[in-house]
């Protein structure tokens, strides 16, 4: 059940990718990129993420795809909906990207993740897999700690047992991105702000 | 230093304080005579610039003052003089009268041969003084000290002599030249160790002679010369002989007292050089008469030809001293002492300073020490000049005695005139006649006579053959060119050059006392006639051309006189006067004696023909052309009216010194007392001649030879003389034979004759020429290669620098610019990556990923 | 007055002079002038003081002053006079003094002029006096720039080419002297009893006597030195600075120039190059004694060919001071032995070129002096164009000729003795090269007389400005006669000079000789032994 | 585990990865891009959240994934405004004509 699902998330995730790639509409782009996100988020249910799954359908799929379509409405005016790359470009890039891909892979099966487990867990204790902060089986339970997590509480790691220090939180960095997504929120809208200053014939 | 050397201690015939007393008068008496000339030049001079400064219109007659002082400086030298001669006389108790059977050989007055009875050295010793006159005593010589000899031994033994011809085997006896001779030092120049430069005084007879000739001589010219050079007292002097750039005549005021300043500095030198004890005094007083020559000839300042013939004698002359300069380095150098002889006794303070020249090189007896060494003969010295190598006897390798001699003597060449050098003395007439009278006939020109004659001792059989062939070669030039010579001064002048060949020569066979005879006897007579034809130059207004003048016997009857008589002494003339024999001139006495010693080299030494026949054919060269130019301006019809007419007698106080002058011309060599004079200053080994010689096969003729030979040379010198003047009056006084005639087939002789052999332009292109063309090439030298290295490496230094300036701009600073270029350079062409375009940045940022992780796949390999 | 501020007094009172000139006021030109002379005549009177109180019979340095000037590198200010350098000193003091007589005629920018000429005459005095050797060269360059600026602001019409070219010359002969004297100053380092390094001549001649420096240094130095000398003397082929120097220069700066700076370059050789390198000295012996003879003929041929009048004397100059080279160099050697031979001839040699530094020193300088006479009025120098001054100006030429004749070396006057001397001490040494050297005397009354008879004698003058003729002031014939006289008296009793130079000399061939016999003796080994 | 191992998850996570940059190195629309960078943000979320389970990282993968998320939101929104400003100024949003930058 969870391999069929897998197979299905992923070959769609990566379809939808490679439609992105290959799609010379924005428009179709913005769709198909919807779909390749979305079936992230189904690939995070399937890791038991579920509330990262969840903040993805809502932020990404919700959120900035919108944005996006937004931003192509705004742009798009008739003949910019299509601009072509041109086959050499495609061809040198899809060149690279294989290659890069072939190298992602290739660095990802050199790693004998079994051995890897076994040393680690050697190394912090058979417990490793224990997690205290939620349940452990049932999905869908990470809401909590991750709460507590980023605000500085590491139940996951640090709930019934003795710890000199506690684990480190994610405090700082809730505060950080807080700030910062109002920052950008601020600059965007400073950015954005229509001003029609240049003629279009200096860019010819 | 000397008095343990090998040269004897000296004894003269005198005593120790007669010496010394004698020494001393003669020193100072002559010292007197010779400096007197020299205050009268530097009054004459100064005063004679102040005297026209201060008044300058009447100065012209306080001016005549400047001759009265010169003839008062002169002539008492000459009154000195004539005390020396007393003193010297008395002093030494030389006689100089022969005795009267001497006398009565008229055929030769002069008893010439010293030989005696006994086959030793029969001398008589100097210690004997006092016996003036009656030295005659023959007495033992003991070895080594034959010395002291008084000439009238000689004189009686000459009696004797024919009686003692045949028995052979006897020599001739040596006279000593230092019996009678005194020597000692004036004045250091400069010493240095053993080596000095000093001012000597060498008195002898011959230098009491040459005093008394060169005073009186000097004395007459001088009392001739202030009416010769009267015209010179105006303000206002107007030269003929100068023309200014505007057809004018030169005008500038006389210069009465510079003639006579100069005059004066010439009698000072020249009794400086008869004095000179050394052989280095000797160039000093040579120079200085040198340049007393130079101011004379040139006196005329303004006239180009002067100037030039000036200097043409004192360069000519400098070419000689360029010789004697050499002779002097070889003796300083091997002798280590100039001087002639310290006759000085043990005792006297001049003793001290070692033995002379002539006694270092030659033994008491007169003869060279010739010894064989290894690779060369040497000259072994007498005694040692130098304290530094007492031990061992020095020596001078023989050919440098030869060099020396040579070189000395090429002094005198230039000096007298000689071959080659004699061109300068017929242009020295550019001076006025007096300086011609007393410097460039009597005096001067002789002092290289006298100077041969003086360093008689120190030259070899070699030197005396140069000798003889430099004056017989002289002498037949001269005579030849004054054939056709038509200027009377310039035909006394080659006269002179010929008559100076003579003694030369006179010298160089050996006939020593024969040189120095015509050498007397040829100043009085040939400055007569000098003086006489300034008188007839003086009457005739500066006329010199003998082609038009003629007749002016009845126009200037003493001026005549007088000429006739020295022509007829120059040409050696004899008259057969019932009383007293064959008698002559003094010309004929001492030309006579010339020949007879050349006819006896010639005896001794066959090859040496030329050295009697040439003399004695020019014997009567010299008459014809001496009665030529007597024929021409005395006799026969004026050949131009206009100079005949306006021709007069001299005032008295020109034609006084011509009578005073012809006396002596006259009989100056009667009575022998001369000849007795000179032959007491004979160098020792003279004497007795020479059968061989070191190099060459020579024979010196003895006293004894000569004699023998007297009366055929006598005989042949009269007739070729008579035959000349006979000639002579053929063509110049009876016009017999038209000159012109005999002139045209020879025309190619005569020109070479007029131009004088060539010898000025043979000089002009063999030396002058080539001066002037190395002198340009030094300094083409100096301004081209020289400088222009000096102007290369500058510009080299300027280019070099602008080299350095470029390798900065480029090198150096290149390299920094290349550094930044390079650095530019690398980001322009970075650059090109820097497209803009954002896919291809994406593109590296991929590409640079891969090949980050293939490095280090590559390079960390997992562990 | 006290001995050793004698010399310091002597040297220094021209530049107290010099700095005196800067209180007068511009326009005081004369009193500039007077004062400036009565500062070189009362130099003069000092230099006379300095004879009186010497004397001859010690052959050693007299009135000696020693003071530490730069101890750290053993510099000391060292003065004293010998018999060597006493004559060149009044020499010095003389010309100076008569050279400002004539500098009557300078009317530029007087007192710059008259400053530099004062401090010339320190620095020439100075050299003569120095014992030193630092504070010889010091002297010597500073004698060099006032020179320049002479030339080369009151000169002639190319005079920058004639100062620079002096100054080149005399500052690369400065250079190598600079080059030996460092050798020496380092060399002398093993020979000291304290073994420091020394620059006082004394102790360096001392050291040099014994064979303290090995034959290499001493042919090396003496090769610099003599080079730096022979830039002075000056000697073929170094000498072409000098006629253009001359051409250019002053007429005082010309008498200067001749009658005292050539004699540095001789003095510098007998009193430096000569005692310091004695095996050196014997080493170049027959080198010098040819290239003076070189000097002797090509300086003639050249004056024979020059139609500018003191071109033509300043290559008689040349000519002249070959005399100088040849006498100090005829130093014979035995073959066999290597023994000194014949010494006295030797010491003649030096003697005459010591006077003839004296007796060139006084003609030339009247040479000069009586061209820039006759410049003066006409402003031309062709000797082509001249003639008839004897008409002209009779005084003048009459005390020209005087002084011609004493350069053409007339018995009598003052350049006969040192030629003769000169002439007859070499033939010991080389027959050839003494046979050379006397035929410069038939060269030299060559070119004299013909340029007397070109200039004084002849009907007429034929150049340019003849109405300026006019006979000689008394300022002039003071310098005239006071040169003539000196050159008669010289040339009568040259025993005046020789009986001050004479017992120096001796003693220094004497040292010169055992410094060579040492050297030759024991080697090149003998640095070593000595060193303590 | 059951199913796929991490292997799987790191696969995706490189395709996704792989794919956004082939869309960022191709696009000329500016929109593109940021579709592209989206896509390379998502893959390494893939990467980050599969570490978090199959890893010992505990939560700290779902974190940083969370970061990402905001990341990207805020990324895009100012991405957007860039391009709407470039639009603004060029009138297109061909990413080829922004190249004042070159060099």
């Amino acid at each position: 059940m969870g391999t069929a699902l897998f197979t299905v998330f992923a070959t769609v995730a990566c379809g939808a990718a490679l439609a992105v790639v290959l799609s010379q509409n924005v428009v179709r782009m913005a769709f198909y990129l919807v779909i390749s996100l979305g079936s992230t988020a189904g690939l995070f249910f399937l890791l038991n993420a579920d509330f990262v799954g969840a903040t993805q359908l809502l932020i990404y799929v919700g959120g900035t795809v919108v944005l996006l379509v937004f931003g192509v409405m705004l742009t798009a005016s008739g003949p910019f909906l299509t601009i072509k790359s041109s086959p050499g470009d495609l061809v040198q890039a899809g060149v690279v990207g294989g290659l890069f891909l072939g190298l992602v892979a290739f660095t990802v099966l050199q790693v004998d993740w079994e051995a890897n487990a076994v040393k680690l867990e050697r190394r912090y204790g058979a417990t490793s897999l224990e997690r205290p902060g939620y349940n452990q089986h049932g999905e869908g339970h990470t809401t909590r700690s991750l709460g507590a997590a980023l605000l500085g509480a590491r139940f996951d790691k640090d709930l019934g047992r003795h710890r000199e220090q506690p684990s480190t939180g994610y405090l700082l960095p809730f505060e950080i991105v807080s700030i910062h997504l109002l920052v950008v929120l601020i600059g965007a809208a400073y950015l954005a702000r229509a001003k029609r200053r240049v003629s279009p014939s200096r860019d010819a | 230093m000397c008095g343990e050397t090998a040269v004897k201690p000296r004894f003269t015939h005198m005593p120790l304080e007669q010496y010394i007393y004698t020494g001393t008068v003669l020193k100072w008496l002559l010292g007197l005579a010779w400096l007197l000339p020299l205050v009268g030049f530097a009054i004459e001079i100064f005063g004679g610039a102040w005297g026209k400064r201060l008044d300058p219109v009447a100065g012209g007659r306080k001016l005549r003052l400047a001759g009265y002082l010169a003839v008062f400086c002169i002539g008492t030298g000459f009154l000195l003089s004539l005390t020396a001669l007393v003193v010297w006389k008395g002093g030494t108790g030389v006689a100089l009268m022969p005795t009267a059977e001497a006398v009565s050989h008229g055929d030769h007055a002069a008893p010439d041969g010293g030989e005696h009875g006994s086959d030793d050295h029969a001398v008589d010793h100097g210690e004997h003084a006092g016996h003036d006159g009656s030295g005659d005593k023959p007495q033992q010589a003991t070895e080594g000290d034959a010395r002291g000899q008084s000439p009238a031994a000689e004189a009686h033994g000459h009696g004797e002599a024919d009686a003692h011809q045949e028995g052979g085997g006897h020599e001739a006896h040596a006279n000593d030249p230092y019996a009678a001779a005194f020597s000692g030092t004036y004045y250091e120049l400069a010493r240095f160790g053993n080596l000095r430069l000093t001012i000597d005084y060498y008195i002898d007879g011959l230098t009491v002679l040459m005093f008394c000739m060169v005073t009186l001589i000097a004395t007459c010219i001088h009392i001739f010369a202030i009416g010769y050079m009267s015209d010179e007292l105006t303000e206002d002097y107007e030269d003929h002989f100068v023309h200014l750039s505007g057809g004018r005549h030169f005008h500038r005021p006389g210069r009465f007292y510079r003639f006579f300043a100069f005059m004066s500095l010439f009698c000072f030198s020249m009794l400086g050089l008869v004095i000179a004890g050394n052989i280095f005094q000797v160039f000093v007083f040579w120079e200085l008469v040198g340049i007393c020559s130079y101011l004379l000839i040139g006196f005329y300042v303004e006239r180009h030809s002067a100037s030039t013939a000036a200097n043409k004698a004192f360069i000519m002359n400098r070419v000689g001293d360029f010789g004697f300069l050499i002779g002097l380095m070889i003796l300083w150098t091997y002798f280590g002492t100039f001087q002639f002889a310290n006759v000085s006794p043990a005792g006297s303070p001049d003793a001290a300073n070692g033995p002379g020249l002539f006694q270092m090189v030659r033994d008491s007896r007169g003869d060279l020490q010739v010894e064989e060494t290894a690779d060369e003969q040497v000259v072994m010295l007498q005694g040692s000049g130098s304290a530094d190598d007492t031990s061992s006897p020095r020596s001078i390798p023989y050919w440098l005695l030869v060099a020396a001699g040579v070189g000395i003597f090429g002094g005198c060449i230039g000096k007298s005139a000689q071959f080659p050098l004699q061109p300068w003395l017929p242009d020295a007439m550019e001076g006025p006649t007096p300086v011609s009278a007393l410097v460039h006939s009597a005096t001067m020109v002789a002092a290289g006579v006298y100077l041969a004659g003086r360093f008689y001792p120190m030259f070899t059989p070699e030197v005396l053959l140069v000798i003889a062939y430099v004056g017989c070669i002289t002498l037949f030039i001269g005579a030849t060119i004054a054939i056709v010579a038509t200027d009377i001064k310039r035909v006394l002048a080659y006269s002179t050059i010929s008559q100076l060949g003579y003694m030369m020569l006179a010298l160089g066979v050996g006939g020593w006392a024969a040189g120095i005879y015509h050498l007397i006897t040829h100043a009085f007579f040939k400055s007569l006639m000098f003086l006489c034809s300034g008188s007839v130059i003086h009457g005739c207004h500066h006329e010199q051309e003998m082609t038009r003048m003629g007749g002016l016997y009845k126009k200037m009857p003493i001026t005549c006189g007088a000429m006739l008589v020295g022509v007829v002494a120059i040409s050696g003339l004899a008259f057969w006067i019932p009383l007293a024999g064959l008698t002559g001139l003094s010309g004929f006495y001492s030309k006579d004696a010339i020949v007879a010693s050349s006819l006896a080299f010639m005896a001794g030494n066959p090859n040496h023909f030329l050295l009697f026949l040439v003399p004695l054919v020019t014997a009567g060269i010299t008459a014809f052309y001496m009665f030529r130019l007597w024929f021409m301006t005395f006799a026969g019809q004026p050949r131009d009216q206009h100079v005949y007419d306006h021709a007069h007698e001299s005032p008295r106080v020109m034609t006084t010194p011509l009578i005073i002058l012809s006396v002596f011309a006259v009989g100056c060599a009667w009575f022998g007392v001369l000849e007795n004079w000179i032959l007491t200053s004979e160098p020792a080994h003279v004497a007795a001649g020479l059968t061989s010689a070191y190099h060459v096969l020579l024979t010196m003729p003895s006293h004894h030879a000569i004699h023998a030979m007297h009366h055929t040379a006598g005989t042949a010198a009269l007739i070729a003389a008579v035959t000349g003047a006979l000639l002579s009056a053929v063509f110049y006084w009876k016009g017999l034979v038209d000159p012109e005639s005999v002139r045209k087939p020879f025309a190619g002789v005569h020109h070479f004759l007029v131009e004088k052999w060539e010898f000025d332009n043979l000089y002009d292109v063999m030396f002058v020429r080539p001066v002037h063309v190395v002198a340009s090439w030094c300094t083409a030298f100096d301004k081209y290669v020289l400088d222009g290295i000096l102007h290369l490496l500058s510009r080299l230094t300027v280019a070099t620098s602008a080299w350095d300036r470029k390798f900065d701009e480029t090198v150096v600073d290149g390299l920094v610019n290349l550094l930044g270029n390079t650095t530019y350079g690398v980001g322009r062409s970075l650059q090109v990556v820097q497209t803009g375009r954002l896919r291809q940045y994406v593109m590296f940022i991929v590409v640079g990923v891969l090949g980050l992780f293939v490095l280090l796949i590559m390079f960390f390999p997992r562990a | 007055m006290n001995e050793t501020a004698l010399l310091s007094l002597t040297i220094f009172l021209p530049t107290l002079g010099a700095f005196a000139l800067l209180f007068f006021e511009k326009k005081a030109v004369e009193g500039m002038r007077v004062f400036s002379l009565v500062v070189t005549a009362i130099t003069f009177a000092l230099t006379l003081a300095m004879w009186k109180q010497f004397d001859p019979s010690v052959a050693g340095m007299q009135m000696q002053t020693s003071l530490v000037w730069i101890a750290g590198w053993n510099i000391n200010y060292q003065l004293g006079v010998d018999g060597i350098s006493l004559p060149l000193v009044l020499l010095t003091s003389l010309v100076s003094m008569l050279a400002m007589v004539a500098s009557w005629s300078i009317t530029k920018q007087v007192r710059g002029y008259l400053m530099l000429f004062l401090l010339l005459e320190t620095g020439m005095l100075g050299v003569f006096l120095a014992l030193d050797f630092f504070l010889f060269y010091v002297f010597w360059e500073v004698m060099l720039l006032p020179m320049y600026f002479l030339i080369g602001v009151w000169g002639g019409p190319r005079r920058e080419y004639a100062a620079i070219k002096f100054f080149l010359y005399t500052l690369v002969g400065g250079v190598l002297m600079l080059i030996a004297m460092l050798m020496f100053y380092f060399g002398s380092a093993q020979s000291t009893a304290t073994g420091e390094s020394i620059f006082d001549l004394l102790t360096l001649m001392e050291i040099a006597e014994v064979g303290g420096f090995d034959r290499t240094m001493q042919i090396t130095a003496f090769i610099l030195l003599f080079i730096g000398f022979a830039i002075k003397l000056p000697s073929f082929p170094f000498h072409t600075w000098l006629p253009d120097a001359h051409v250019e220069a002053p007429t005082p700066i010309s008498m200067i120039l001749a009658g005292v700076l050539l004699k540095m370059g001789g003095y510098g050789i007998i009193r430096i190059a000569m005692p310091l390198c004695p095996y050196g000295t014997q080493y170049a012996a027959y080198v010098l004694v040819a290239l003076g003879v070189f000097n002797i003929i090509y300086g003639a041929f050249a004056a024979m060919a020059q139609t500018d009048f003191k071109r033509l004397v300043a290559y008689s100059s040349v000519s002249h001071m070959g005399y100088v080279l040849v006498g100090l160099a005829v130093w014979k050697i035995s073959e066999a032995s290597g023994a000194t031979v014949g010494r006295e001839y030797w010491v003649l040699g030096v003697n005459g070129a010591m006077f003839q530094m004296l007796g060139h020193g006084i003609s030339s300088a009247g040479m000069f002096f009586m061209v820039g006479v006759v410049y003066d009025r006409v402003h031309h120098r062709d000797l082509n164009k001249f003639g008839g001054l004897m008409q002209r100006m009779p005084h003048y030429s009459g005390l020209a000729m005087v002084i011609f004749f004493a350069g053409l070396g007339l018995p009598g006057l003052c350049g006969f003795i040192g030629e003769i001397a000169v002439v007859l001490s070499a033939w010991s040494f080389s027959p050839l090269l003494a046979i050379i050297a006397a035929s410069g005397v038939i060269l030299t009354a060559g070119y004299i007389l013909w340029t007397i008879q070109r200039v004084y004698l002849g009907p007429e003058y034929k150049g340019p400005h003849a109405e300026e003729l006019t006979p000689i002031n008394g300022r002039e014939a003071s310098v005239a006669y006071v040169l003539a006289v000196m050159a008669i008296v010289l040339g009568v009793y040259p025993e005046l000079m020789f009986g001050l130079m004479r017992t120096s000399i001796d003693t220094l061939t004497i040292s010169l000789a055992d410094g060579y016999d040492a050297v030759r003796v024991i080697g090149d080994q003998v640095g070593a032994v000595l060193s303590p | 585990m059951e199913g796929v191992g991490i292997n799987g998850y790191l696969g995706v996570g490189a395709v996704l990865f792989v794919c956004g940059v082939v869309c960022m190195a191709t696009k000329r629309n500016g929109i593109g891009v940021l579709m592209g960078v989206e896509l390379v943000l998502n893959g390494a979320n893939v990467n980050f959240v599969a570490f978090s389970r199959f890893g010992h990282l505990g939560l700290d993968g779902q974190v940083a994934a969370l970061f990402v998320i905001v990341m990207a939101a805020a990324e895009a929104a100012v991405a957007l405004a860039i391009v709407l400003s470039f639009y603004n100024n060029h009138l297109t949003v061909d990413v080829d004509r922004a190249d004042e930058l070159r060099g």
